[in-house]
């Protein structure tokens, strides 16, 4: 919706400015990342056509993600999705689904400012998570993206393997996020047999 | 702590991740309302010992509203559907009719 | 049962008795029948193994026919009770419970007695309930414990100082005496407070020195124990199952030990008020929930008053026990189960170690829920109703221990002439009206 | 006296010795001591003081159950009030002290009550204190108050950390006896998820003291085959040292793992807070020991049987040389047998039954001991520590038969299951007359959101008591759990267990039976608040019949053991004294937790800086490094003032404004929400959400909306800009941008989910900055990139472009009054933009303000505040803003809610400025004064302030106020009222103080 134009990478600043942290997992806040929200009804093939000739890739099922030619397809809800692409990305890939969409009933913003991005790697991330959000993790497949509650603040998530994951949260509360999982994953913070 | 299944991301949620709503299925009443209309729209409520509908969002997760039917006496919950809609599904009534025989809610039985 | 039928049949001849004589000479002969509860009486039955003690109320069974039926027996119904006597002369009077006496909501709360309100009607009958739980123990010769020990509100942000200088303004021209504090102050009447919390700095307080606490079943157990020495008949286990009427009037009620004649109903059920609204055929703006408390182990003194902190959602007190008694939040669906949600506990505790570290290591013994009234505005209501003689006393939500007595003050008046300035207000018609009793004056949060 | 035996204990290291501390006294135990096993083992019977009568106390029990040794344990930051010595590990270098005695335990001044006894019964304080008036609170209360407490207060804050953890399990088994263990094996078997938790640091329970044998094996075989068993199994986890504390509704539970109490120099959490959704929980809790009613039962050295038993088999302690062993069970034999295989001496066992033991007398007697069959306890002799006791028929009134020294008494009054966790969340219970006890109704279990049982007893906790039928009853439990899971129960055999048969225990609730007034006024139920027999029939006496009543009449079980001991002998006395069936009196409600669990735990890791999320905005590293003075608004904290050296805040106010009003200032906005409205029906949305038209705004422009709920009220407001044909922006308040969000998506969604809208937030994707002050435009036209004069961006206008090379949105709007600009960029470059306009701005004396210079700014120009001239009981009306409410449009949030009687009435107060003569600032929150008082006595009023500051541009006190009639009595002086009792003057003016024209925003 804004006007298109390059930003001087040098007046970019993620929420942490890449903060990382090392415990029995390890923390770090990803490089700014593109992040798209796309509304519309998933069950409509306008969409759904839209979204494949886009994305290489089509609408995710329920709690799915999906892997695209330009990103991640997450399913948010049963008229959103979230795209996870290239910071530099996220624009064009706006104009184009807005211009793949044409009159179909539906709204795509670049949302790649309004969030802050964690990654966990280490064989205790579903701990980690299990601490913060009310979600069985246990059974926490990777491929199933869960909007939940970490604490007290709203987060998207999903395990990118069996032994990481990525998180993604509101801007401001970056910080918080970050040192929830950071005293979370501290040494000698681990559960043990569970 | 009560455990809803959200209709529309199948996901089974703790309360946490929700929002109450109150009372479901009200029906609005706008100007050229009558004065009892209005007020009973506002204020008026089932309140049942016993068998309820409701409103939650799942605030957390996917956003949506939805719709409970709930006992507000055991916390036994017969179902939940989608906020789109006038009435509970007749598949929801008749659940609770085999658990709760005689029930009735407003206008529903 | 042979003890406690013993009293009963005992008390049944005696009210038989009662028959044609004038009005004082029965009462001075309930009055010389009750025994005065004092220091000398304890030493007296000390000395024979307290075997003299009498009841402390009776229980009788059900007459025919009472000037007015009062239906429930917490605080409030029998604070109705108790004035419509001492007040209205109106001693005719049966409060009928259909648990125990003073089970419900009196005894299940947190106990905090202050009248700091913003709206002129709620402090004109908090501030009367304040005053007369002053004198209450002297009343009711029951001693119930008020301590008038000081009520704080803190205040942590630049809105909520406006709010309670508001309050300060407001209740200095109600007569009611608070006064804005500074962080200084609230440091040096609270000690364990942590007045420079990185969050929520302490910024000042909203504070009622003669507010406090009480005991809350004693509460209870006194008005019941007055109430039946005026001749009135408390009946316990005696649950109300339908309202009669003749037409438009109420003539009675059908109970569980039988149909009972009455002139004037009062009912003052709290949570279940929609149910008995529902026998006599009308409605009110009254949704349940459960609201949650807790107690910490207890430890020897250290908060002399009581602090709530609404910023944070917690308050806290002291009991002469020594334990910390917190109030938790309520849960935003309806219930009757008496259990609310765990996470209210975690929230308010959380809010709580962090305004008073020093509770981190005290443990919490026992948490409990109660079933509250609420209604569209927060406010009570004390309103007659669309049944001639019938009147309702219920919503009083998360703050009706503290109204107990001006509630029964309001009521009575109004059962017995049909208003009463400290009720006018809170009739069940301002939500139709648009006029509503508004203490939450936070609409949002500024700029 | 107590000691360590020479031999015995299978829990200890006797190769260890720790060192620990007990009121200033250096003390030794081994690894595998609780601190109750130690002080035992140090002849330390003393440990405490009672509540109410200091009466001197002793341990009674050997776990959870424990209600006098409570200790205040550790110093400082790690100081911890009332810690049961029968639960507490020790470790070396622990320090405790004991509770409730001054000047010390041993000589206790408080138990002066003691001699009062006979007047301080049940109801005392009811009765007494009750003049003269000021009495209590200034004399009597201060005093009981600080002769209660039991434990200290901690002072400091806590130096360890906490934190939670979610779990979900198909089966949650509480208990780590031999009915947990054998559950959980037949529950893993099924193939369903279990987790199973002990409380101690040790698996097996009672049966690996208690003996027996399973399957041709050792109860301690039995359980350690169990555990390897188990720990192969993937589906399993298996937790010690965690208490199931509570169960709440569908299947929650909570384990409070006490991960380092007793290791407290270890790296993590002391406490972790489980929060377990289960399918199915079993509790396999066992069973607590009753103690007998007879005089004296509360003197050290008057233990359970059991814990006797337990100090002897677990840690080789011994309670005393000579030991009495009273009992109405068969059960109480077997410490009696312990204790002579031990070496020790039982001069007797007192078995108030006629008919006495089964197999475990004979072997009694066959060792030698002296068993005594319809017998009892008259009374025990000592004070500080049991010196004998004298022994009376139980069928009579006591009349002493005989008396024997002892230095202990082992009591056994039958055995209660554990129901508690069964109860939290509705099981019913029934009174069972042969096995003497409450038991689990498993028809009336509790119920979960499909409304079928959720919560299962298992063995003793269900009242088997036997080896056999606790490990049939806990087979059978389990495979109905699994099977409810929709799971195949398992065909797990039950293990064949041989035990000693019994003799049915006989209810004894007093002993003797006929004992007399002074008997029962010695005789404890309540051993830590000290209520007697006697309280309990008194209460009863009086009329307070109900359970709950005489509970709270004479505080029984309201301790900190809640009545693990004492409920059901105190709900038998009641009973009796009623003359009705035990049943019938009931019991009172179990609440959560089953043992108290630390508030840390309770608020987890939320502590400091993750108390609550603090939300910032991209430039906040700024503010903080200049001097912001932050206020906390919402969940964010925004700067109030930056001030400079010695400022006060006032002061650093007054010249963010004045520097504003003259050259430029700047505000970080970035917290304004921005909500992006879409689709074909968007504008038709936005007419019912504001109550002013917004389908007609026209593209490229702004106008300022008022939304309101549909009772009426103001909710909100902020500048909606109409972005294109079917996309609008709508601006709104800090504290509004999720709420109004939701508001929003709660109306699409639930009322016109047929119209084609949608919500974005984009609250966080841009930094906005608020550019204002005569010469934003020169510092925008410095930066460049796109044309913001009058002519291509007039007031009321947005574009899109380019500034300095930033991709921003400009919005031409003010709430200064003075020419201004709002500028958003993608938040990430939000930190370089602002850095960007302070470098542009240095000639222009550029200064960052804070929300107190923009709300002074917004008070001179008479422009109003949410949450302060409005407070939820306002409406658009009473503020004169009529014209934002549309007169064209039929319908809109609100409208038919203003219609009502009061919303229309001519009396309602309305919005006016206000000016005090003397030119000083008006109070916050005064009240303007009316004649005479109301009904109730209450001073009249006639308005109210709403905004109250003093104007560095004006020099004096500006206000708003809400005034009965306001606008009409314009010039008219009225009085408000002063918190010390006087009066200000004010006239009633325009609330536009400054620039009434607009000539400074138009230029």
């Amino acid at each position: 919706m804004m006007q298109k134009g390059q930003s001087k990478m040098s007046n970019i600043q993620t929420a942490m400015n890449g903060a990382r942290a090392t415990g029995y997992v390890d923390v770090s806040e990803a490089p700014a990342t593109g992040m798209i929200t796309l509304r519309g009804d998933l069950a409509d093939a306008g969409v759904q056509k839209a979204v494949k000739s886009v994305m290489g890739a089509g609408v995710p099922a329920t709690l799915a993600v999906t892997d695209a030619d330009v990103g991640q397809i997450l399913w948010m809800s049963p008229d959103e999705l979230m795209i996870v692409c290239a910071y530099d990305q996220a624009d064009q890939v706006v104009a184009d689904l807005i211009a793949a969409l044409g009159e179909t009933h539906s709204m795509v913003v670049n949302v790649s400012d309004a969030r802050a991005v964690f990654d966990l790697n280490g064989s205790a991330t579903f701990e980690i998570i299990a601490k913060l959000a009310p979600i069985d993790m246990k059974s926490m497949q990777a491929g199933t993206v869960r909007r939940t509650r970490f604490a007290q603040i709203p987060a998207a998530f999903w395990m990118t393997s069996n032994d990481s994951a990525r998180i993604i949260c509101f801007r401001s509360v970056a910080e918080y996020m970050f040192n929830q999982l950071r005293n979370s994953a501290q040494a000698g913070f681990e559960v043990g047999d569970w | 702590m009560l455990l809803l299944e959200c209709p529309y991301c199948g996901a089974k949620c703790e309360e946490t991740e929700l929002s109450p709503g109150g009372e479901a299925h009200i029906k609005r009443y706008g100007p050229g309302s009558s004065d009892q209309d209005f007020e009973a729209y506002l204020f008026m409520r089932e309140n049942p010992k016993g068998v309820h509908f409701e409103r939650w969002r799942h605030v957390y997760g996917c956003g949506k509203w939805f719709h409970a039917a709930r006992c507000t006496q055991s916390l036994e919950v017969f179902g939940t559907y989608a906020a789109q809609t006038f009435e509970p599904p007749q598949e929801i009534k008749d659940k609770i009719s085999a658990k709760r025989p005689g029930w009735s809610w407003r206008d529903f039985s | 049962m042979s003890q406690v039928g013993c009293v009963v049949t005992h008390w049944i001849v005696g009210n038989e008795q009662d028959k044609g004589i004038p009005n004082a000479q029965s009462k001075n002969r309930i009055r010389n029948h009750m025994r005065r509860y004092s220091a000398f009486a304890i030493a007296r039955e000390g000395a024979r193994y307290h075997t003299g003690w009498e009841r402390a109320w009776k229980s009788p069974e059900p007459k025919k026919r009472y000037d007015a039926i009062i239906v429930g027996a917490g605080g409030h119904g029998l604070a109705t009770a108790y004035y419509l006597g001492k007040n209205h002369g109106i001693k005719n009077v049966a409060i009928l419970e259909k648990g125990w006496l003073g089970g419900g909501n009196t005894g299940r709360n947190t106990t905090i007695i202050r009248s700091n309100y913003l709206q002129d009607p709620s402090a004109a009958i908090y501030e009367k309930a304040r005053s007369l739980y002053e004198t209450m123990s002297q009343d009711l010769n029951y001693n119930v414990m008020f301590s008038p020990r000081g009520v704080m509100m803190l205040a942590q942000t630049e809105h909520e100082i406006r709010g309670y200088e508001r309050t300060a303004h407001a209740n200095a021209l109600q007569g009611v005496a608070t006064e804005f504090i500074s962080p200084q102050r609230v440091k040096e009447l609270v000690p364990i407070i942590n007045i420079h919390g990185p969050r929520y700095p302490v910024l000042g307080a909203l504070w009622q020195p003669r507010g406090g606490t009480a005991r809350h079943d004693a509460v209870a157990w006194g008005y019941a124990r007055a109430c039946s020495n005026m001749g009135m008949d408390i009946i316990q286990q005696c649950e109300v199952t339908g309202v009669r009427r003749d037409g438009d009037k109420v003539i009675g009620v059908d109970t569980t030990k039988g149909p009972i004649d009455c002139d004037k109903l009062g009912v003052v059920v709290a949570g279940h008020s929609g149910v008995l609204a529902d026998m006599a055929g009308f409605r009110l703006p009254i949704e349940s929930v459960a609201l949650q408390a807790l107690v910490s182990e207890p430890i020897k003194p250290c908060m002399d008053v009581v602090v709530m902190a609404n910023t944070v959602h917690g308050y806290m007190s002291q009991s002469d026990k020594g334990e910390m008694v917190i109030g938790g939040g309520a849960d935003g669906y309806n219930n009757y189960t008496q259990r609310g949600s765990f996470h209210h506990i975690e929230e308010t505790v959380r809010a709580l170690v962090e305004t008073f570290p020093m509770i981190s290591r005290l443990k919490m013994l026992r948490q409990w829920g109660g079933i509250v009234d609420m209604t569209g505005d927060r406010s009570p209501i004390i309103s007659k109703t669309p049944v001639e003689n019938m009147f309702i006393n219920c919503g009083w939500g998360t703050g009706g221990f503290k109204a107990i007595p001006g509630s029964g003050w309001a009521m009575a008046e109004l059962m017995a002439k049909g208003a009463s300035p400290l009720a006018d207000e809170f009739t069940m018609w301002r939500f139709g009206e648009g006029k509503f009793i508004d203490e939450s004056v936070a609409a949002g949060v500024a700029h | 006296m107590s000691m360590r035996l020479k031999t015995g204990g299978r829990l200890v290291n006797r190769a260890s010795q720790v060192e620990f501390n007990f009121n200033g006294k250096r003390l030794f135990g081994h690894e595998g001591d609780m601190l109750a096993s130690a002080l035992l083992a140090n002849d330390q019977m003393l440990v405490g003081r009672s509540f109410k009568y200091h009466r001197p106390r002793g341990i009674v029990a050997s776990g959870a159950e424990e209600p006098n040794a409570l200790m205040n344990m550790g110093e400082g930051a790690k100081f911890e009030p009332n810690q049961r010595a029968t639960t507490t590990e020790l470790f070396e270098g622990l320090s405790v002290g004991s509770q409730n005695h001054w000047p010390s335990l041993e000589y206790d001044i408080g138990a002066v009550n003691g001699l009062f006894a006979r007047f301080l019964s049940a109801g005392f304080y009811y009765k007494m204190f009750i003049h003269p008036r000021p009495f209590w609170k200034h004399i009597y209360e201060p005093f009981i108050r600080q002769s209660a407490g039991l434990g200290k207060a901690p002072t400091e804050k806590d130096a360890d950390t906490y934190e939670h953890l979610y779990a979900f399990y198909d089966v949650v088994v509480i208990g780590g006896g031999i009915a947990g263990l054998q559950a959980a094996r037949t529950a893993a078997a099924s193939g369903a998820s279990v987790l199973v938790m002990e409380q101690t640091a040790h698996w097996g329970g009672r049966a690996v003291v208690d003996g027996g044998e399973i399957g041709g094996q050792s109860t301690e075989d039995f359980v350690n085959d169990s555990l390897e068993k188990l720990a192969t199994m993937d589906n399993v986890t298996l937790k010690t040292r965690m208490m199931g504390a509570g169960v709440y509704d569908h299947g929650y539970v909570l384990g409070y793992e006490r991960v380092s109490d007793h290791a407290p120099k270890t790296t993590g959490p002391r406490h972790r807070l489980w929060r377990i959704r289960a399918g199915q929980i079993i509790t396999a809790t066992g069973a607590i020991e009753r103690p007998l009613s007879f005089a004296g039962n509360d003197i050290p050295g008057v233990m359970l049987a059991s814990a006797v038993r337990d100090y002897v088999v677990n840690w080789g302690v011994a309670v005393g040389d000579r030991t009495i062993v009273v009992t109405n069970n068969d059960d109480a034999y077997r410490t009696a047998i312990t204790l002579k295989q031990a070496g020790l001496d039982v001069p007797v066992i007192l078995d108030a039954r006629a008919n006495g033991a089964g197999s475990l007398g004979d072997t009694a007697r066959e060792m030698g001991i002296r068993v005594e069959y319809g017998k009892a306890i008259a009374k025990v002799k000592g004070g500080k520590r049991v010196t004998g006791v004298a022994i009376c028929a139980q069928a009579g009134s006591g009349g002493v038969l005989e008396e024997i020294a002892c230095d202990a008494v082992a009591m056994s009054g039958g055995w209660s299951p554990v129901v508690h966790l069964y109860s939290h969340c509705g099981g019913k219970l029934n009174w069972d007359d042969q096995a003497v006890m409450f038991r689990p109704d498993l028809n009336r279990r509790p119920t979960d959101q499909n409304g079928e049982g959720f919560v299962t007893p298992a063995g003793s906790a269900n009242g088997e008591l036997a080896l056999s039928a606790v490990l049939a009853d806990a087979t059978a439990r389990a495979k109905e759990a699994v099977k409810a899971l929709g799971h195949k129960a398992p065909s797990t055999r039950i293990p064949e267990a041989s035990e000693a048969g019994e003799n049915a225990v006989e209810p004894v609730w007093l002993m003797p039976q006929g004992a007399g007034d002074k008997l029962r006024m010695k005789t404890w139920l309540d051993f830590q608040n000290d209520v007697k027999v006697s309280d309990v029939q008194l209460a009863a006496r009086e009329g307070y019949e109900s359970v709950e009543h005489t509970k709270r009449y004479t505080t029984l079980g309201m301790a900190t053991d809640q009545g693990k001991l004492s409920n059901i002998n105190g709900l038998a006395t009641l009973a009796d004294a009623l003359n009705a069936d035990i049943p019938n009196v009931g019991t009172t409600t179990f609440r959560p937790p089953y043992t108290p669990i630390s508030m840390g735990a309770i608020a987890g890791a939320a502590r400091d800086e993750v108390f609550q999320p603090l939300r910032q905005t991209p430039m906040q590293g700024w503010h903080d490094e200049n001097g912001a003075d932050y206020e906390p608004v919402g969940h964010w904290r925004r700067a109030y003032c930056y001030r400079r050296g010695s400022e006060t805040r006032a002061q650093a106010v007054e010249r963010e404004i004045l520097q504003t009003r003259k050259s430029l200032g700047l505000l970080d906005a970035s917290t304004l929400g921005k909500l992006v409205v879409k689709g074909p029906d968007a504008g038709k949305f936005l007419d019912m959400m504001y109550t002013n038209m917004m389908s007609n705004l026209a593209v490229g422009k702004c106008r300022y909306g008022l939304m309101c709920s549909e009772n009426g009220f103001l909710m909100d407001d902020g500048v909606v800009a109409r972005i294109d044909e079917d996309t609008w922006l709508c601006h709104t308040t800090t504290g509004g941008a999720d709420r109004i969000h939701a508001h929003m998506e709660e109306w699409l969604q639930t009322e016109w989910w047929d119209w084609k809208v949608y919500v974005a937030n984009m609250t966080e994707q841009f930094a906005q900055v608020a550019v204002v002050g005569p010469n934003a435009r020169k510092v925008l036209e410095k930066l460049g990139g796109m044309d913001v004069s009058k002519e291509a961006l007039g007031f009321m206008q947005w574009a899109d472009g380019t500034l300095g090379g930033f991709k921003a949105r400009v919005y031409r709007i003010s709430f200064s009054g003075e020419l201004s600009y709002e500028i958003a960029v993608p938040a990430n470059e939000g930190r370089a933009f602002w850095d960007a306009l302070l470098e542009a701005g240095a000639e222009f004396d550029v200064m960052p303000y804070g929300t107190e210079a923009l709300h002074v700014m917004r008070a001179e120009k008479g422009f109003i505040m949410i949450g302060d001239e409005t407070d939820g009981t306002v409406i658009p009306q009473d503020l004169n803003m009529q014209w934002a409410i549309s007169k064209k449009k039929e319908d809109f949030l609100g409208k038919r809610a203003q219609e009502r009687s009061h919303m229309v009435s001519p009396d309602r107060w309305k919005l006016v400025g206000l000016e005090t003569l003397d030119g000083s600032v008006l109070p916050d929150g005064s009240y303007a004064v009316a004649p005479g008082n109301n009904a109730n006595g209450q001073r009249n009023t006639q308005g109210r302030v709403t905004s109250t500051y003093y104007s560095p541009t004006l020099g004096r006190g500006i206000a708003m106020g809400l005034v009965h009639n306001g606008p009409d009595r314009m010039g008219e002086v009225i009085e408000f009222n002063k918190v010390d009792g006087s009066l200000v003057k004010a006239k009633i003016v325009d609330q536009v103080f400054y620039d009434a024209e607009g000539a400074k925003q138009n230029v």
